[in-house]
């Protein structure tokens, strides 16, 4: 079980740092949405896993460790918070730049400066 | 538990899975986008109406207390299956997807 | 107070003098002179205990910690260098007087001259090494803006800032070395430094410490290889090189020498790094000056040649020699400013000071003239003037100087050859402008003789040059004994002050150097044409250029690192956590803990493989933006399920409620981007970003697999234990988010509220032109609002509503609460926007959304305040339990309503964030018009 | 409970909260308003600083929950030097503001007051978690403030700056889970507590967290490699707001002081001294590329920008020297460094206004109306700056060379720090010489006022220097009494005793 | 046999979210993806019933409740997109 | 009457009382006086976002259609699972439906029959509102299709709504 859900982490954090290493603001923030989903579930499981035991008093026998849900579900809300005002911040970009370069709309390279972030625009 | 409610229960459970996994099946064999429209709106809101009564009858039954707030959902989904169907519809034929060629009639423009 | 006083007068004077600048010149230069006069009349009550090798301290505390006091002395030394201070400073003032134009800024000149004054006082009389400090780069800070005081002229901000890169930088290595003085010694006070020479010149830290300070004498004195700003520096008025570079500033660095000279000199590396520093700058100011057309360039070397004598004299590290150098310092001062003021004078009245030009002022300015021709004579060496007298204890002293085998002629030599030299430019001085035929195309022409009072300060001067000369022992005797016997730690020599000390071979040298000198000017064409074989370095030039060198490369170096590319910089935060995560991990690793692995049931095993592959295929396909997005709502899904699976019921909602509202958010903003992204970056570079992203996956997956397998501890029993009894809830997480957290919830929806106004703010102005159609080219449909869509919508308000309700009211106890229940009521909102449109929608809103978002934070802070009636700490909750008829016993809480002010931030921002972005549409400006859908 | 220890939180709050209603509200009562709350606020600071001094720590429990349970907040001298330093700068920013920067949108007290409110816990809170949330109040601010002002130029250093503080998010709640996930606990002090007695098997986690808290805290404090973002984030923002993110980098540094002091210190056995070998190599870096990014700079904002990734080398080095003395040091220059830094750019920002298009670039322009003012003030400043006497930059500079001790990490401080300053001098030197006193003939028209009130934010900011100097004894005695309460952790554990309130009125 | 019935039931929506899976990657068309998406929300409805039923617990049911709603949003949404590229105008 | 009571859509209120009541899992003293609270409250709350009131004349018709209708979903479902399981490929068509209901909340209703019931789905309205585009997944007889509508569902809605 274990393995199987740090490998979830694993592939969250993957992908996600992947998309944020990108050129465009949307893949970036794509890649900033899947990398808080594995830092989620990484915080949460700082509790342990657990199953059936939903830390509601009665529900059950032995309860999960509530103090990890808690600071994931104030993390989820602060990371929608943040993701949306990045995605307002592209869209800013996107209306600023006519581009949705990471580093917006940016005169072609010259010849002597070899910038290696510029191939291929 | 009564082996009637038993067998009622895991009846109901299993039409719903197996349901639910026709729609599936549809989703994933039929020819076109149109065609694949009405496997889920129908067998799958179907299956999970029938697990849904099946956590009905399981609750009610072991709990010995009537619980039925599952009914709401398969509610919800009768109510916005269509909805979604409708506007998928609309939005496929907005960008054409293919039809079988056996496909009689037209879909309208956008 | 008095020594206090004395070095506060004149910063009071400087703040005082502008305002006497409305009132004339003249009333602004006896407003300076004030502080002096003062200053004067305050120190001469001591005169009797110096002469007698009396010392004055006075203490005063300011920063223990740093080891910085208030402290002053007063004995021979800082006398000597106080009164030459505050002598010729009084001089300055009355010829700036005249020297200065009307229009001119005098408020400004004199506010920084008297700032100098002070801080020069301050340098001489200071017994704390570290307050000594600050008064030394506080001369150099002044001097940089009086040298610039011609500020609209390149040269003299060139020069300006040339000084102050020398000076100041030399202040630095000063500061690091009284630092390291301090550090060796314990104390930066005076006299336990010069108490504890020996413990200094054996520490290991000795080398540092005394390159360090000699670094910063020498830079300040004007030292070779560091001689080059002070001709530049004549880019200031001559009233400021005349005090400055003449008798003061450069002269601290020679203070600097004569204080430390108990503390630091005495020792080979002491006598190797001065007597030849001094030699060579000795030799190439003398050299140089000869060569100079500039009036005050031939001054300006003159003086880098004389403060090489002296730093020589200090160098050879006899007791005689340090008695020589005192009394030199004493001697060029007075010639050496009188000639600057003569130059002024000529340069004032010329128009110019290129020598070629000026010509025969001697029949225009006899009496300047004169003045000036004494002066240079003394700087020649001519008997029976002041220069004389401490050039011929110099000769001696390069005479005794005990070098080994041929190295014993070399100090003679040179001591020689400088004469020489000195003789040539002095003459040069007075031929080639008082003689040597007719002036040539001056500017003002003819010139006169200056006012009557410019001339007083010279005349004053020369009549010390001659008088020092004439009888040196009754004029400057005793307070060349008093510096004397300060400098040596009381331990002065016997000397002799006289005209003449017989027939011997200093006095040959002097002869030699006097016509060897005169015969070398006579034969100047051929020096000059010698000279001009090489190409001469503007030194001001090649620190202008070096400086842009410095300046374009570190700027383009800075570029190449700081060159504005997000994926850099956040390619280098990903590295900086993996290398320093990785480091401990692989080190020491951890792997599977002692719990070890549990087994896995296969439907869990099944959604685990589905979330990881639409993960991995989500920056798989992320090029096509809209597949992506799907994958990652299945992505957000699956993780939603994977909290039930494993216990967090709420988190599950929550999660999903976002996931739902963030993919709103992103296809608001897909809208107006490209549908697709372009592959913008090379094969390697992606390989690489692959290669980050797979071991920060792999490490990640290590890190939780420790993790889950260890066994562990957590306070968490305490908020299961008094969730209910504490808290009155049984929803521990709920309980736990409104009340032992509480806090952090309240941050969290400032958080929600901030992200919704700044939102909101980033796009109030902000135009955007969407896409006529889809990626594919097809035009939007016709239909913005599907009857079906809309029909539905119209009962899912009050039914999300009842949910909501719902939701909120059973949080604190079952899994709910004021943040899902607010998203639910956002999401039927937002269901509203999406079927009806905007306009209909907001005109059906019938409240502000910040106005939501205010009464949601501020119902949070009255629900948490409340305690503060009842003596409790902020976000103290309290609940009871009330039984009703019908209704049963119901539970109320003071959290609910905390949860409450959850629930309106949360509807607040989260619809103030979709509206705002939902407004750019051109779609919603154009209904609004018509008047609704 | 004292609850002055929520003063600085809940006054900005309450304002804030204030403002968001009154969006709509004629300019002079939202200014009045505003103004209102930061006097408070600086009010309610002094009183923190006056209670803090008896050297004590102070307890706030939220929720009346005993520690480690329930979040506290913690004053202490440092916290309480934290949240003065800031109302002052906050002050002069805000009143700076008030002049036009607040026209830009009717949410700029908000954020404004939001982002003190945010700093303020981040100072206060003795909870790892809610540090983290109020790293996440004041950079939401942050975001908002940044993006003020017309002109498209700040979007892009703005979307760098947010998703690279959102990446450094993520990694914080990592390192929160992985040291909660071996001590299973989120109050500072009793991490304190759990963590010299970690198990050999979890230490690598213990360690892998810290450490990744420690970038965490970098990216904030902007140390290399992690500094490259700052300079056209700071650069492009609204003078008032990049005089007030001034501060921003000091919350890092803060962190990593208060983290790096209180759970990896001396007595953290197997952990003690955890990050500092890395922090010190990468200090001087900082400081060096601050330096040659200050050479190098072409606009007086770069200028000043540069000097805040110096001012963050200077700050951690002394820090990274572990000693107690190091810093206190390193509180003194914070001090010295925040005041005038911010006041730079107030100066650097009424210096654009007056020039024209060739506003705040080192080029030749129209001479300036108020050059006098101006010039003297940017003197002051740099002289502040680069650390020359007789300002306070000296003295902090002066405290930092006296905190090292003989070695190689002597040789390396005094010798990046030395050098460093003479180039800090030789960029202001041209810098200032070219901007005030290189003119054309003439002025530009319509340049910027300078009103009473911008004069006397930048100026106020800027006498810091002086003032600093002139109370050196009694703030140097404070920071060196803050070190030492920092460095005696042992008292800081004793808040795990505080007990709840008995009781009610 | 309720447990039987209960593994057999999982084991066949487990399955079908597979296939729709397999759906949504293969697309063709991104009709057929949001399709795919909006069914997989419906199993996950089944999915999280069925695991309170596991479970004997009710407390996951409101988490079924929602995906009901939110999930539909989704569709709308993302269907919406498709055909007017605006979301909300 | 009921709209004197603040009830400006009973229909919606009792809809909304029984969906408290399931809600809560049944019938109590607590929720019978929240739910009658909330019914009252609601639709009072919403009721600008639903300008347009449902005619609902014969509003006790309405339970006998949920329940054909819901009768016809098992068999849809039954019909659609032969389809798909079947190797037979399907006759797929499209079709326009005349309407003659002009209630948009009809017509909905309709649309939602139809797309829930056997082999067809409704894909779009038109315009206008007059016709109806339903996509058969198997359409032998197209007008067959469109009397069954006619007959088993338009008919009886028309009943209910006018
Ligand atoms: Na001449
Ligand atoms: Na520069």
């Amino acid at each position: 079980m274990e393995l199987a859900y740090a490998l979830v982490i694993g592939a969250l954090t993957a992908s996600g740092v992947y998309l944020m290493l990108r050129a465009r603001t949307f893949p970036v923030v794509m890649g900033l949405t899947l990398l808080s989903y594995g830092v989620n579930l990484f915080l949460f499981s700082s509790g342990r896993l657990a199953t059936g035991g939903q830390p509601i008093i009665g529900s059950t026998a032995d309860y999960a460790d509530p103090l990890p849900q808690a600071l994931v579900l104030t993390a989820i809300v602060i990371g929608f918070a943040m993701t949306a005002f990045v995605v307002v911040l592209a869209l800013r970009n996107q209306a600023d730049n006519d581009d949705d370069h990471v580093d917006g709309r940016r005169p072609a390279p010259s010849p002597d400066e070899d910038n290696e972030e510029d191939k291929g625009r | 538990m009564q082996a009637f409610a038993e067998y009622l229960i895991a009846g109901l459970l299993l039409t719903g899975g197996a349901f639910t996994l026709i729609g599936a099946i549809g989703l994933a064999r039929l020819p076109d986008f149109f065609a694949r429209l009405h496997a889920p709106t129908k067998a799958t809101t179907l299956g999970v109406g029938a697990i849904m009564l099946g956590s009905v009858a399981y609750f009610t039954v072991s709990e010995g207390q009537v619980h039925v707030a599952e009914i709401l959902i398969t509610v919800f989904l009768f109510l916005t299956a269509p909805v979604s169907a409708n506007i998928l519809a609309k939005a496929a034929m907005h960008i054409g997807v293919a039809r079988t060629p056996e496909t009689h009639g037209n879909p309208w423009d956008q | 107070m008095t020594l206090l006083l004395v070095v506060l007068l004149p910063f009071i004077g400087a703040i005082a003098a502008p305002l006497f600048a409305q009132a004339g010149r003249t009333a602004i230069a006896i407003a300076s002179s004030v502080p002096a006069l003062v200053a004067l009349a305050a120190l001469f009550p001591h005169w009797p205990t110096l002469a007698e090798g009396g010392t004055l301290v006075q203490t005063y505390q300011w920063l223990p910690a740093v080891g910085l006091s208030l402290s002053f002395r007063l004995d021979g030394l800082s006398l000597l260098f106080a009164l030459l201070i505050l002598v010729i400073g009084l001089l300055i003032i009355l010829y700036a007087r005249y020297y200065l134009k009307a229009k001119e800024n005098v408020g400004k000149f004199y506010s920084l001259l008297l700032c100098f004054k002070g801080a020069m006082l301050g340098i001489v009389l200071s017994s704390n090494l570290l307050l000594m400090l600050i008064f030394w780069e506080l001369t150099s800070l002044v001097s940089f803006l009086l040298i610039s005081f011609w500020n609209h002229k390149q040269d003299a901000r060139r020069g300006a800032r040339m000084a102050l890169a020398i000076t100041g930088g030399g202040g630095l290595a000063l500061l690091a070395g009284i630092l390291l003085i301090g550090r060796i010694v314990g104390s930066y006070e005076l006299d336990d430094v010069l108490a504890a020479g020996d413990l200094i010149k054996a520490h290991a830290l000795y080398p540092f410490a005394l390159t360090l300070v000699l670094l910063g004498a020498f830079t300040k004195s004007a030292q070779f290889p560091f001689h080059f700003w002070l001709p530049h520096a004549m880019q200031a008025p001559t009233p400021v090189s005349a005090y400055l570079h003449s008798a003061t500033m450069v002269k601290a660095g020679i203070f600097l020498m004569a204080r430390l000279y108990p503390a630091l000199a005495g020792t080979e590396q002491w006598f190797y790094m001065v007597s030849f520093t001094g030699m060579a700058t000795l030799l190439i100011g003398a050299y140089v000056a000869l060569f100079k057309h500039d009036l005050k360039g031939l001054l300006a070397h003159s003086t880098v040649s004389h403060l090489g004598l002296i730093t020589l004299l200090f160098g050879m590290g006899t007791k005689l020699a340090a008695v020589a150098a005192v009394f030199h310092v004493i001697n060029h001062a007075i010639f050496k400013a009188s000639l600057f003021m003569a130059a002024g004078i000529i340069d004032h009245e010329t128009g110019t000071r290129d020598m070629r030009r000026i010509n025969g002022l001697w029949r225009f300015m006899p009496h300047t003239a004169t003045l000036a021709m004494v002066a240079a004579s003394s700087m020649a060496g001519v008997p029976l003037l002041n220069g004389f007298l401490s050039k011929e204890m110099f000769f001696a002293e390069a005479l005794e100087l005990n070098l080994p085998g041929i190295w014993a002629y070399i100090p003679p030599l040179v001591a020689t050859l400088a004469g020489i030299f000195a003789v040539a430019y002095s003459a040069r001085f007075i031929h080639d402008v008082f003689f040597n035929g007719k002036p040539v195309d001056l500017p003002i022409y003819p010139p006169h003789e200056p006012p009557r009072y410019m001339k007083i300060p010279v005349e004053i001067l020369v009549f010390a040059c001659i008088m020092v000369g004439m009888f040196p022992a009754i004029s400057i005797g005793p307070l060349l004994y008093a510096a004397a016997s300060a400098t040596l730690g009381g331990d002065v020599p016997e000397y002799q002050l006289a005209v003449m000390h017989g027939f011997n071979l200093p006095l040959m040298m002097s002869f030699l150097a006097f016509f060897g000198g005169l015969l070398m000017y006579s034969q100047r064409q051929k020096f000059f044409d010698f000279h001009a074989r090489f190409k001469e370095i503007d030194e001001k030039a090649v620190f202008e250029r070096a400086a842009l060198w410095l300046e374009d490369l570190a700027g383009r170096f800075t570029a190449r690192l700081e060159n504005g590319s997000l994926q850099r910089y956040a390619l280098l935060l990903v590295v900086s956590a993996i290398v320093v995560a990785l480091v401990p991990i692989s080190s020491q690793g951890i792997l599977i803990g002692s719990n070890g692995l549990t087994p896995l049931d296969w439907p869990t095993g099944i959604a685990a493989g589905l979330l990881a592959l639409c993960a991995l295929a989500t920056a798989a396909m992320h090029r096509d933006r809209f597949y992506a997005l799907v994958l990652l709502s299945v992505v957000g899904l699956l993780v939603s399920l994977a909290f039930a699976r494993f216990s967090a019921p709420d988190l599950a909602m929550t999660q999903l409620s976002v996931e739902v509202v963030t993919i709103v958010l992103l296809m608001l903003a897909l809208y107006y981007m490209p549908s697709w992204t372009p592959i913008e970056t090379s094969w390697p570079r992606r390989v690489r970003d692959i290669a980050i992203a797979l071991t920060a996956g792999v490490g990640m997956t290590l890190i939780t697999l420790a993790m889950l397998t260890q066994p562990f501890e957590s306070i968490s029993s305490y908020f299961l234990a008094n969730s209910k009894p504490g808290g009155g809830g049984t929803n521990a997480v709920n309980v736990i988010l409104v009340d032992f957290r509480g806090f952090d919830t309240l941050g969290e929806i400032t958080v929600l509220a901030i992200a919704a106004l700044g939102i909101y703010a980033m796009l109030k102005n902000t135009a955007m032109t969407p896409p006529p159609g889809d990626g594919q080219g097809h035009p939007w449909t016709r239909d913005a609002y599907p009857v079906m869509l809309r029909q539905i919508a119209r009962p899912m308000l009050p039914l999300a509503l009842m949910v909501s309700l719902y939701i909120f009211l059973r949080g604190h106890n079952l899994p709910g609460g004021g943040f899902i229940a607010g998203l639910i009521t956002s999401v039927a909102l937002v269901l509203q926007y999406i079927a009806s449109g905007m306009v209909w929608t907001q005109e059906r809103v019938p409240f502000r959304y910040h106005n939501v978002i205010g009464i949601g934070l501020l119902l949070a802070v009255i629900a948490g305040a409340g305690s503060f009636a009842f003596g409790y700490p902020f976000l103290t909750t309290t609940f009871g339990y009330i039984t009703w008829p019908v209704v049963g016993k119901f539970e109320v809480a003071s959290a609910l309503v905390f949860d409450l002010g959850v629930y309106f931030t949360v509807i607040g921002a989260t619809l103030l964030a979709l509206v705002s972005i939902g407004r750019l549409s051109p779609h919603s400006a154009i209904k609004s018009k018509k008047g609704g859908a | 409970m004292n609850h002055w220890l929520t003063a600085p939180i809940l006054i900005p709050l309450l304002g804030g909260i204030l403002q968001i209603f009154i969006g709509y509200a004629p300019l002079s009562l939202r200014r009045t308003l505003a103004m209102t709350t930061t006097v408070l606020l600086l009010a309610a600071s002094v009183v923190l600083l006056v209670l803090a001094s008896d050297g004590s720590y102070r307890v706030y429990a939220f929720g009346n929950w005993e520690p480690p349970f329930g979040i506290v907040l913690v004053l202490d001298r440092l916290s309480a030097l934290m949240v003065l330093m800031t109302a002052i700068l906050a002050f002069f920013c805000h009143l700076y503001s008030m002049n036009k920067a607040d026209e830009s949108s009717r949410q700029f007290h908000a954020l404004f007051l939001f982002e003190l409110m945010g700093l303020n816990i981040a100072f206060l809170t003795g909870d790892l978690f809610n540090l983290f949330v109020a790293f996440e109040v004041l950079l939401i601010a942050s975001y908002g403030l940044m993006m003020q002002g017309h002109g498209t130029e700040r979007t892009i250093p703005s979307l760098h700056y947010v998703v690279l503080n959102l990446a450094g998010s993520a990694l914080f709640l990592i390192s929160v889970g992985m040291l909660y996930s071996v001590t299973g606990t989120l109050n500072m002090a009793d991490l304190a507590a759990k963590i010299p007695q970690v198990s050999a098997e979890d230490l690598p986690m213990v360690q892998a967290g810290g450490l990744m808290l420690l970038v965490v805290f970098g990216l904030k404090a902007a140390v290399l490699p992690l500094s490259f973002w700052l300079p056209k984030a700071y650069g492009n923002a609204t003078a008032p707001v990049a005089a007030l993110f001034a501060v921003m980098t000091k919350v890092g540094f803060y962190a990593i002081v208060r983290v790096f002091t209180l759970v990896f210190g001396a007595q953290a056995g197997a952990l003690a001294g955890l990050g500092l070998d890395w922090l010190f190599p990468m200090a001087l870096a900082t400081l060096a590329m601050g330096v040659i990014g200050a050479v190098g700079a072409r606009s007086l904002r770069t200028l000043i920008t540069w000097q805040v990734i110096i001012s963050v080398g200077t700050l951690l080095a002394a820090v990274a020297l572990g000693t107690e003395a190091g810093t206190s040091a390193a509180l003194f220059y914070m001090l010295n460094t925040t005041w005038v830094v911010g006041g730079l750019f107030l100066v650097v920002d009424l210096v654009s206004g007056q020039r024209g298009s060739a506003s705040d670039k080192i080029v030749t322009a129209p001479r300036m109306y108020n050059r006098t003012l101006l010039s003297v003030l940017f003197l002051l400043g740099a002289v502040a700056a680069v650390g020359l006497p007789p300002l306070s930059g000296f003295f902090a500079k002066v405290l930092i060379l006296q905190a090292t001790t003989p070695g190689v990490e002597m040789a390396w401080l005094w010798g990046t720090l030395i050098i460093g300053s003479f180039f800090t001098l030789v960029a202001y030197s041209r810098a200032g010489s070219i901007v005030f006193w290189r003119n054309v003939d003439g002025h530009v028209e319509k340049p910027g006022k300078l009103t009473l009130s911008l004069g006397v934010a930048a100026g106020g900011l800027i006498a810091m220097a002086v003032v600093i100097v002139l109370l050196a004894g009694p703030i140097s005695a404070y920071v060196d009494a803050t070190a030492a309460q920092l460095f005696d952790t042992g008292a800081y554990l004793e808040i795990l005793d505080t007990t709840a309130v008995k009781g009610g009125a | 046999m309720i447990t039987i019935a209960l593994y057999i039931t999982i084991a066949m929506v487990t399955l079908a979210m597979l296939l729709n899976v397999y759906r949504l990657i293969k697309g063709p068309d991104a009709p057929d993806r949001v399709l795919a998406l909006d069914t997989l929300y419906i199993n996950a409805i089944a999915l999280i019933i069925l695991l309170g039923i596991t479970l004997g617990t009710r407390m996951y049911m409101e988490s079924a409740l929602l995906i009901a709603v939110m999930g539909f949003v989704g569709t709308v949404a993302m269907a919406k997109y498709l055909k007017r590229g605006s979301v909300i105008e | 009457m009921f709209a004197r009571l603040g009830f400006p859509q009973p229909f919606l209120s009792l809809c909304l009382f029984l969906v408290w009541q399931l809600l809560n899992d049944g019938f109590s003293g607590g929720s019978v006086v929240m739910g009658a609270i909330l019914a009252w409250m609601l639709p009072q709350l919403t009721r600008n976002f639903w300008p347009e009131r449902p005619a609902l004349l014969k509003g006790w018709l309405l339970p006998l259609y949920v329940l054909r209708v819901l009768w016809d979903i098992v068999i849809a479902s039954v019909s659609v699972a032969r389809l798909v399981l079947s190797p037979r490929k399907p006759r797929p068509a499209f079709i326009s439906y005349p309407l003659t209901l002009e209630h948009p909340l009809a017509i909905t209703m309709l649309a939602s029959t139809i797309s829930l019931t056997p082999g067809t789905v409704s894909a779009d309205v038109s315009d206008d509102q007059r016709i109806l585009l339903i996509h058969a997944l198997d359409a032998d007889d197209e007008q067959a299709i469109i009397e069954t509508i006619r007959s088993r569902y338009e008919k009886p809605l028309q009943e209910i709504f006018e």
